[in-house]
């Protein structure tokens, strides 16, 4: 398998806090790689960063082989990288339908003045872009919804919402911050199909998530990020047994019998 | 069991013209940790508003100990001895550690001595110690984990005899997840503080619950004593499956 | 003649009154700014137009005909003006219009007067109104020519040749501006500073700082109130040696109240209605300005002030206009360029050349004493 | 060198005006996060009261006692009977509702004390005092001494006091704030009471400088904003800041390049200042967008 | 022409018929000149929309575009002798102009300090007019601006000719609105880090909205200034701009529609209010400006939202309440898990 992102020592500096000290890690053509960590650990900036949302303090991204320090923040959807985020930012006064179909921004391209003049040019993408994000809803099974105000879906709808608006921009890697949290065991191991399925169609996803059932199931590799550095990575079996990511973030056997 | 601290009568609730509580009836006895569960969008944090006073458009009727307080609003309600962690913890970003702990003991400020807060205090921050190694740090600036203790901290400094937690550990790290749990039944034993839980990780709520409710699109469905919950089959497959220990 | 009956408060009412079985009312429009800005202005004019037009009707109205005047609000707003006019001619079919009190909707009025051919009296301080001339456009107050030039003739007899101005940024200020820089080498007088303030501006200190550091010997002041009585104030904390000479702008008793005892040595150009009582009893306006404060005060209960005098003299020409045009009146702008006719504004001598009428000479300069205008001989 | 001096002196003078019409904003943004453009009208009410009072034979110094508890009333209740009411607006229509009140209010001072302009005696003599060659009056010195006072007693309100901590808490997290117990409908009441007390102040102690009228808030109240912004939303200090050095600004604009363009002088440097500054001087403390 | 017009249907047939009849409904003339002036300020009012209900962007000085379009044009045909149509273009490419470059300046700034930049141009501009006199003529104006010969010059052709330009505008609008081209405006209103995720440049489409909405207020002070034929600075203040502002958020700032019905509807009071002075007269305060002042309290206090917003939730009530399995059907699709 080919390396699809490849991180070189990034670092993130927040005044004196050094939120993300020197990591390094690979995503592959068609993998999903977790990302894990206790709070704080740095996982959200890594991700801003990889997306192009903040900027790095050292190191390098580099995607498909090319350098994305230069790359402006809009154009990461165009070269194939799109994400959801942790405090959900959804277009609320919009439709649903309509939220997703600002995902395939970057897949369209009629201008201002033909928009405004409805061109028929203009008229034939619209109707593209309606019948593919209708598809996307469908598939996370929204499609009953598609005409509802964004604001008025519960919390969980907005996540599978988000998740299809990051996927009709049809992206080679799909960063997920946190898709399960506030979602029961039933809608986690749902939500868990469904990212497999898009694995399966090609796509990579770099995940960030504490629901450990999911990351077990699905994830390829993990890696582990304990205050800004990388402490750990493999496969969900030899994270597991890592004494070090057990100490700092899993807890031990007897923790959990002690409650259980 | 101690006599109800917490009763809930027939409650509705409405957001513009969609009702999404459907008559809900609800009862927290002293000293108890109940749990409600449900899955998303079923209601469970609207419900915690229209108690505490935050969600305005209700029907239906609330009773804390032995006054009636449908109406009363959430600034007042906290000084009857009820207090609310909010969804998604709601600290004062841009305030230091040390005054969003001070804010929450504000309302008895005139009545107990500010010698007799900073006393308390110190508990606290023995019970949370990074928060007091964070004193002058501003609360924004705490991680998520971090955050959610300055909460709960915030919360007892209010001295509550009802304490609601709203998805405490909403996305926290499976090792802080359990901490926030156990140090829920610690207050209770050492303070004797009354719970009503709200968790998406059933499994871990039934476990220091005596009591739960499980609530489906604004309704309850389920109400017992946690054993019986855990029990049930519809409760066991939807809510709590097996655990990733199992894998 | 049958003789028309005054009515009562109501102009509209009155007209209908008087032309009862005999002919249609004379209808004249009038936009004066009855809110906004320029309402110290409109409010006086439009009082002294109701007040003429009962007594115009008392004593027969014209060629047998009441006059009746619509008046129209422009909330000192260009476009409002425009609007107005339009509506008074397209609505109430008015035959001819008065106003406005500004320059700004005057000339916006002038714009479509001019075009619909329909005379039209201004009661506005800018010079552009009717210079150039043009048909049957026509204004009542001293212009900023007026002012300026009877400054000068003052400052000459003096023996001042350097001065300063500092004039509101509004339209009238600017004005003043332009006439002064205009006419100052006429008159050999050099301009040393030319600066400006804001109508609202809470302090000029700076610019009269600035006014300080020259060599100017006396200061020119061009605005409406306040802003010249801040400036009066200011300049005494800044202790100010030279003497202020204030535009008629702010010739009233309000400019006496709000400087106070600061006001003391500032002088002023003004119309002789500024100071009824002291006027030569031989000045042939005389007797008209007695009339016309007597017949206001007993109607309001108040002094009038220039702007009042402004409307009264606007409705006045107009009927004579009428008058001598046998009431028709499409003729008005011709007949008017021949009107002569003493006001109480000044005394006003209408041609082909000059829709104004009047000359520096109506105007006097006054001194503040003792929070009284004292005239100067 | 005078002139010079003489220009600092005066911009200063007209830059405390300003601060104390830009504290009353910050004070009432950081409690509500509204923008309150009437807040031009509570100083323009200021002193419109005092001279009324004056005007009924009420001595000076209960006439501005009076004129204050009314503006602070008056601040109260706009507050009470019509901010509360508006929880829900957007920020835009919340500035709109301002500028109704503003307006409002405006239309009835000119309908109470008609569009004239009034005078108002200094506090003490109008005689001028003369520092080396450089003039300032009397009463210019009880503006600076206002907005000091104002500024130190803001300060220990906000800083020192459970109360401002409870204001504070309200503005960075209204809801929150509501679960300890803080109500920020009364911290809100209080703010814009603070600000109409601040306000009144500011109109009873410039107006002997110049004069009063029905409509001078307006241009007070604009300058007074952009010095709240320029120094950064939310921050006393910094306002009173940036509002002295638009005032020296204007000054020194009148005098050396051109009073005509003074106003633009001061906005253009306003902007400039904002391109380099995107948050004002002393930018709001931010703690960023966290984990997104 | 029918992709212009097919999809807006019923609500675009009742204005053009309003549009079309209103000279003709009532009663006198008069009403043209209304009609026409607040045509004029529906145009600026629209391309506000854009600005602030689309892209959220506070924009306090639109009066300076207006302003500048208004003295382009006054100043190309009275003292260069163009005519007024080559006028009128040049009123749409120079505002858009300094839009951009003002654009390009402050495309840093956010919410009420981007509204303090604007203000500040807005002041800036209207001074500039003022003291750059011998083109602008100064504060005392110009004079003489020729009329546009459109049919003849007569009130009902402007009246037409203003209109059919707030129509194309209007269409325009809309489209745009309902395109990816608007729905990343609204995307940005909402979320900028989202929308930049998704591929929007969000600095470009923020200079977009500017220099569209420069351009349209431009082309607004051109007509005006040749309805006019008279400009002075006075019009372009922040009063005015303010005014625009008014229209935008009483219509209900994310709807073109709404900024359409807000110059309406201020169009309206003011007409009301005059016909209010004539009821009272001899008051020596600014009744309307007490009524005017009252009428935005209101309207904020009772619908935050805006007009068309709340007109349109009313009917979806209304609807909701006709058809009430409906929304049962609605709700369980919502909260079912
Ligand atoms: N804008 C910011 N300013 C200052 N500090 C920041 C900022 N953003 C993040 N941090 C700090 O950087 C560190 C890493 O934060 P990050 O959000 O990446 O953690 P995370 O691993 O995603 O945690 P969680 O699981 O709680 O979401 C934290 O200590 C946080 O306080
Ligand atoms: N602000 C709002 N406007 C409209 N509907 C809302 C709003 N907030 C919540 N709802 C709706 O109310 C219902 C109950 O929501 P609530 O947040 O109480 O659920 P919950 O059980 O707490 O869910 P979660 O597990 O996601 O927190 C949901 O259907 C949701 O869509
Ligand atoms: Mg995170
Ligand atoms: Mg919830």
């Amino acid at each position: 398998m080919t390396t699809l992102l490849e991180v070189q020592d990034l670092s993130r500096d927040f005044g004196g806090v050094r939120a993300v000290n020197r990591v390094d890690f690979q995503v592959r053509q068609g993998e999903i790689l977790a990302l894990i960590g206790p709070n704080g650990a740095g996982k959200s900036t890594v991700l801003n960063m990889v997306s192009g949302v903040i900027p790095p303090s050292e190191g390098e991204i580099r995607f498909d082989d090319q350098p994305m320090s230069r790359v402006p923040g809009y154009e990461y959807a165009k070269r194939g990288i799109t994400r959801t985020f942790q405090n959900l930012q959804t277009f609320d006064d919009m439709t649903v339908l309509e939220n997703v179909m600002v995902g395939m921004h970057t897949k369209t391209k009629a201008s201002l003045f033909s928009c405004g003049m409805s061109l028929g040019s203009a008229r034939r993408e619209e109707q593209i872009m309606q019948a593919r994000a209708g598809a996307w809803l469908e598939k996370v099974g929204l499609g009953s919804l598609s005409a509802w105000q964004a604001g008025s879906l519960p919390y969980g709808k907005l996540r599978l919402m988000e998740i299809a608006r990051a996927m009709v921009a049809e992206p080679r890697l799909l960063l997920l911050d946190e898709p399960a949290a506030g979602l029961n065991h039933t809608e986690t191991a749902e939500m868990s199909r469904m990212f497999q399925e898009i694995r399966e169609n090609g796509t990579a996803i770099l995940l960030v998530e504490h629901d450990m059932d999911m990351i077990m199931t699905i994830a390829d590799r993990i890696v582990v990020l304990d205050q800004g550095s990388k402490i750990a990575e493999g496969t969900p079996r030899e994270i597991q047994e890592n004494p070090r990511v057990i100490a700092a973030y899993l807890g031990t056997e007897e923790q959990e019998d002690s409650r259980g | 069991m101690g006599k109800a601290i917490l009763r809930v009568e027939s409650m509705r609730a409405r957001y513009g013209p969609v009702e999404v509580l459907h008559g809900i009836d609800l009862k927290v006895n002293e000293g108890e940790i109940v749990s409600l569960l449900g899955s998303n969008g079923a209601g469970k944090t609207t419900l915690l508003n229209c108690i505490c006073g935050l969600h305005g458009a209700k029907d239906g009727k609330v009773w804390l100990k032995d006054q009636e307080i449908t109406r009363v609003p959430a600034e007042l309600v906290v000084t009857r001895g009820m207090a609310h962690v909010p969804e998604r913890r709601q600290i004062f970003s841009t305030l230091t550690v040390e005054d969003n702990l001070w804010l929450g003991a504000s309302h008895r400020m005139p009545k107990t001595s500010k010698r007799e807060i900073a006393k308390e205090m110190a508990t606290v921050y023995e019970r949370f110690p990074i928060l007091a190694e964070r004193k002058w740090q501003l609360g924004g600036t705490l991680s998520g984990g971090q955050q959610q203790m300055l909460a709960i901290g915030r919360a007892l400094l209010s001295r509550p005899q009802l304490l609601l937690l709203d998805e405490p550990s909403l996305g926290l790290a499976p090792l802080i997840a359990k901490e926030i749990l156990a140090i829920v039944q610690e207050i209770r034993s050492q303070w004797g503080t009354t719970v009503l839980l709200v968790e998406q990780n059933a499994r871990a709520a039934l476990a220091i619950s005596d009591r739960a409710y499980v609530l489906s699109t604004g309704t309850v469905m389920l109400e017992g004593t946690a054993e019986m919950i855990k029990s049930d089959p519809r409760v066991q497959s939807a809510y709590l499956g097996h655990s990733h220990e199992a894998v | 003649k049958p003789a028309a009956e005054a009515g009562g408060g109501q102009p509209a009412a009155s007209g209908q009154a008087a032309e009862a079985g005999s002919k249609e009312p004379i209808k004249i429009g009038a936009v004066f700014s009855m809110t906004g800005p320029n309402s110290p202005l409109g409010v006086p004019e439009k009082q002294a137009v109701e007040m003429l037009v009962k007594e115009i009707n008392g004593a027969g109205g014209v060629d047998g005909r009441s006059v009746e005047v619509v008046f129209e609000d422009d909330k000192s707003d260009n476009t409002e003006a425009v609007k107005a006019i339009k509506k008074l001619v397209s609505k109430e079919k008015v035959v001819a219009v008065l106003g406005s009190s500004g320059s700004g909707p005057s000339l916006g009025m002038a714009e479509f007067s001019q075009a619909e051919k329909i005379p039209l009296i201004s009661m506005a301080a800018a010079d552009q109104i009717t210079n150039p001339v043009r048909a049957g456009i026509f204004k009542t107050p001293h212009t900023d020519v007026h002012g300026t030039k009877r400054i000068y003739k003052y400052l000459k007899e003096k023996g001042i040749t350097k001065i300063a101005m500092l004039n509101d940024s509004n339209p009238y200020g600017s004005g003043w501006t332009q006439q002064l820089k205009k006419y100052a080498p006429e008159y050999g007088i050099t301009i040393v500073a030319e600066e400006k303030y804001g109508t609202k501006d809470p302090s000029m200190s700076s610019q009269l700082t600035k006014i300080k550091g020259t060599d100017a010997q006396a200061l020119i002041v061009a605005g409406t109130n306040p802003g010249p009585a801040t400036i009066v104030k200011e300049a005494k904390q800044l202790n100010f040696s030279i003497p202020i000479i204030s535009s008629h702008g702010s010739a009233n008793s309000k400019f006496l109240e709000l400087v106070g005892d600061a006001g003391n040595g500032v002088l002023m150009v003004a119309g002789k209605l500024l100071v009824p009582d002291q006027i030569d009893a031989n000045d042939p306006q005389a007797a008209v300005v007695k009339k016309f404060v007597d017949g206001y005060k007993a109607a309001y209960n108040v002094e009038p002030d220039g702007f009042a005098g402004y409307g009264y003299d606007g409705l006045n020409l107009m009927v004579e206009g009428l008058k001598q045009a046998g009431g028709d009146a499409s003729k008005l702008g011709e007949v008017l360029e021949k009107v002569k006719h003493v006001g109480v504004t000044g005394e006003f001598v209408f041609s082909a050349e000059d829709h104004n009428g009047l000359t520096e000479d109506s105007m006097i300069m006054v001194e503040v004493k003792d929070g009284k205008f004292q005239i100067l001989k | 060198m005078t002139e010079l001096l003489q220009y600092v002196a005066n911009g200063l003078v007209s830059g405390g005006i300003y601060a104390i019409v830009a504290v009353g904003f910050i004070t009432i943004y950081n409690v509500s996060k509204v923008i309150n453009l009437a807040q031009g009208e509570f100083l323009m009410l200021g002193g419109m009261v005092t001279v009324a009072m004056i005007g009924m034979n009420v001595p000076y110094a209960l006439a501005a006692l009076l004129a204050i508890l009314i503006v602070t009333l008056i601040g109260v209740m706009m507050q009470r009977y019509v901010i509360a009411y508006v929880k829900k607006a957007s920020p835009i229509s919340l500035i709109i509702l301002t500028i109704g009140i503003s307006t409002l209010i405006r239309g009835l001072a000119s309908f109470i004390w008609g569009k004239d302009a009034y005078a108002l005696d200094p506090i003490t003599s109008n005689q001028p005092i003369s520092l080396g060659g450089v003039n300032i009056a009397q009463q210019s010195i009880w503006i600076l001494a206002a907005v000091l006072i104002i500024l130190f007693l803001l300060w220990y309100l906000m800083d020192r006091t459970m109360l401002g901590k409870k204001i504070n808490a309200c503005s960075v997290n209204p809801m929150a704030a509501r679960l300890m117990g803080i109500s920020p409908a009364k911290m809100s009441m209080l703010a814009f009471g603070i600000s109409g007390a601040t306000g009144a102040i500011a109109g009873i102690v410039i107006a002997p400088l110049s004069v009063t009228s029905y409509d001078i808030g307006v241009l007070l109240g604009i300058k007074g904003f952009s010095a709240a912004i320029l120094g950064g939303l939310g921050n006393p200090l910094g306002a009173a800041v940036a509002a002295f050095i638009l005032g020296i600004v204007e000054s020194l604009g009148a005098g050396y390049i051109s009073s005509g363009m003074k106003d633009a002088i001061a906005f253009l440097v306003l902007i400039a200042m904002l391109l380099v500054k995107p948050s004002g001087i002393f930018g709001e403390r931010s703690v960023g967008k966290g984990g997104l | 022409m029918k992709q212009l017009f097919g999809k807006w249907g019923k609500g675009l047939g009742i204005y053009l018929a309003l549009m079309i009849l209103f000279p003709f409904v009532m009663p006198d003339e008069y009403y043209r000149s209304v009609g026409i002036v607040i045509g004029l300020h529906a145009i600026v009012s629209i391309g506000l929309c854009l600005v602030m209900g689309l892209a959220g962007q506070i924009s306090l000085g639109q009066a300076a575009f207006w302003g500048i379009g208004a003295y382009t044009s006054a100043v190309l045909t009275t003292k260069f002798g163009l005519t007024p149509l080559l006028g009128l273009i040049a009123s749409a490419i120079v505002p858009a102009l300094f839009a951009f470059i003002l654009g390009r300046a402050i495309a840093g700034l956010q919410g009420y300090y981007l509204a303090m930049a604007t203000l500040a141009f807005g002041y800036i501009v209207q001074i500039g007019i003022s003291e750059w006199e011998p083109v602008t003529g100064g504060a005392s104006g110009m004079i003489s601006i020729p009329k546009i010969a459109f049919f003849g010059d007569s009130e009902l052709s402007m009246y037409y000719l203003i209109w059919g330009i707030v129509t194309c505008v209007l269409l325009f609008s809309l489209n745009l609105m309902h395109s990816r081209i608007g729905r990343a405006f609204r995307a940005i209103h909402k979320s900028e880090i989202a929308a930049t995720s998704m591929g929007v440049d969000v600095r470009k489409f923020k200079l977009n909205a500017f220099v569209v909405s420069g351009m349209f207020a431009g082309i607004s002070g051109g007509l005006y200034a040749h309805y006019m034929g008279i400009l002075d600075p006075q019009p372009f203040g922040m009063h005015e701009s303010i005014k625009f502002l008014t229209m935008v958020v009483i219509g209900g700032m994310t709807s073109i529609w709404g900024a359409l019905i807000g110059a309406l509807l201020i169009g309206f009071i003011s007409e009301g209010l005059v016909l209010l002075s004539e009821v009272v007269p001899g008051l020596q305060g600014d009744v309307d400006t007490i009524v005017f002042g009252a009428i935005l309290v209101l309207i904020v206090m009772f619908m935050p939202e805006g007009l068309v917003p709340r007109i349109r939730s009313m009917y979806e009530k209304a609807q909701a309440k006709k058809a009430p399995a409906k929304t049962e059907q609605r709700m369980e699709g919502k909260a079912a898990t």
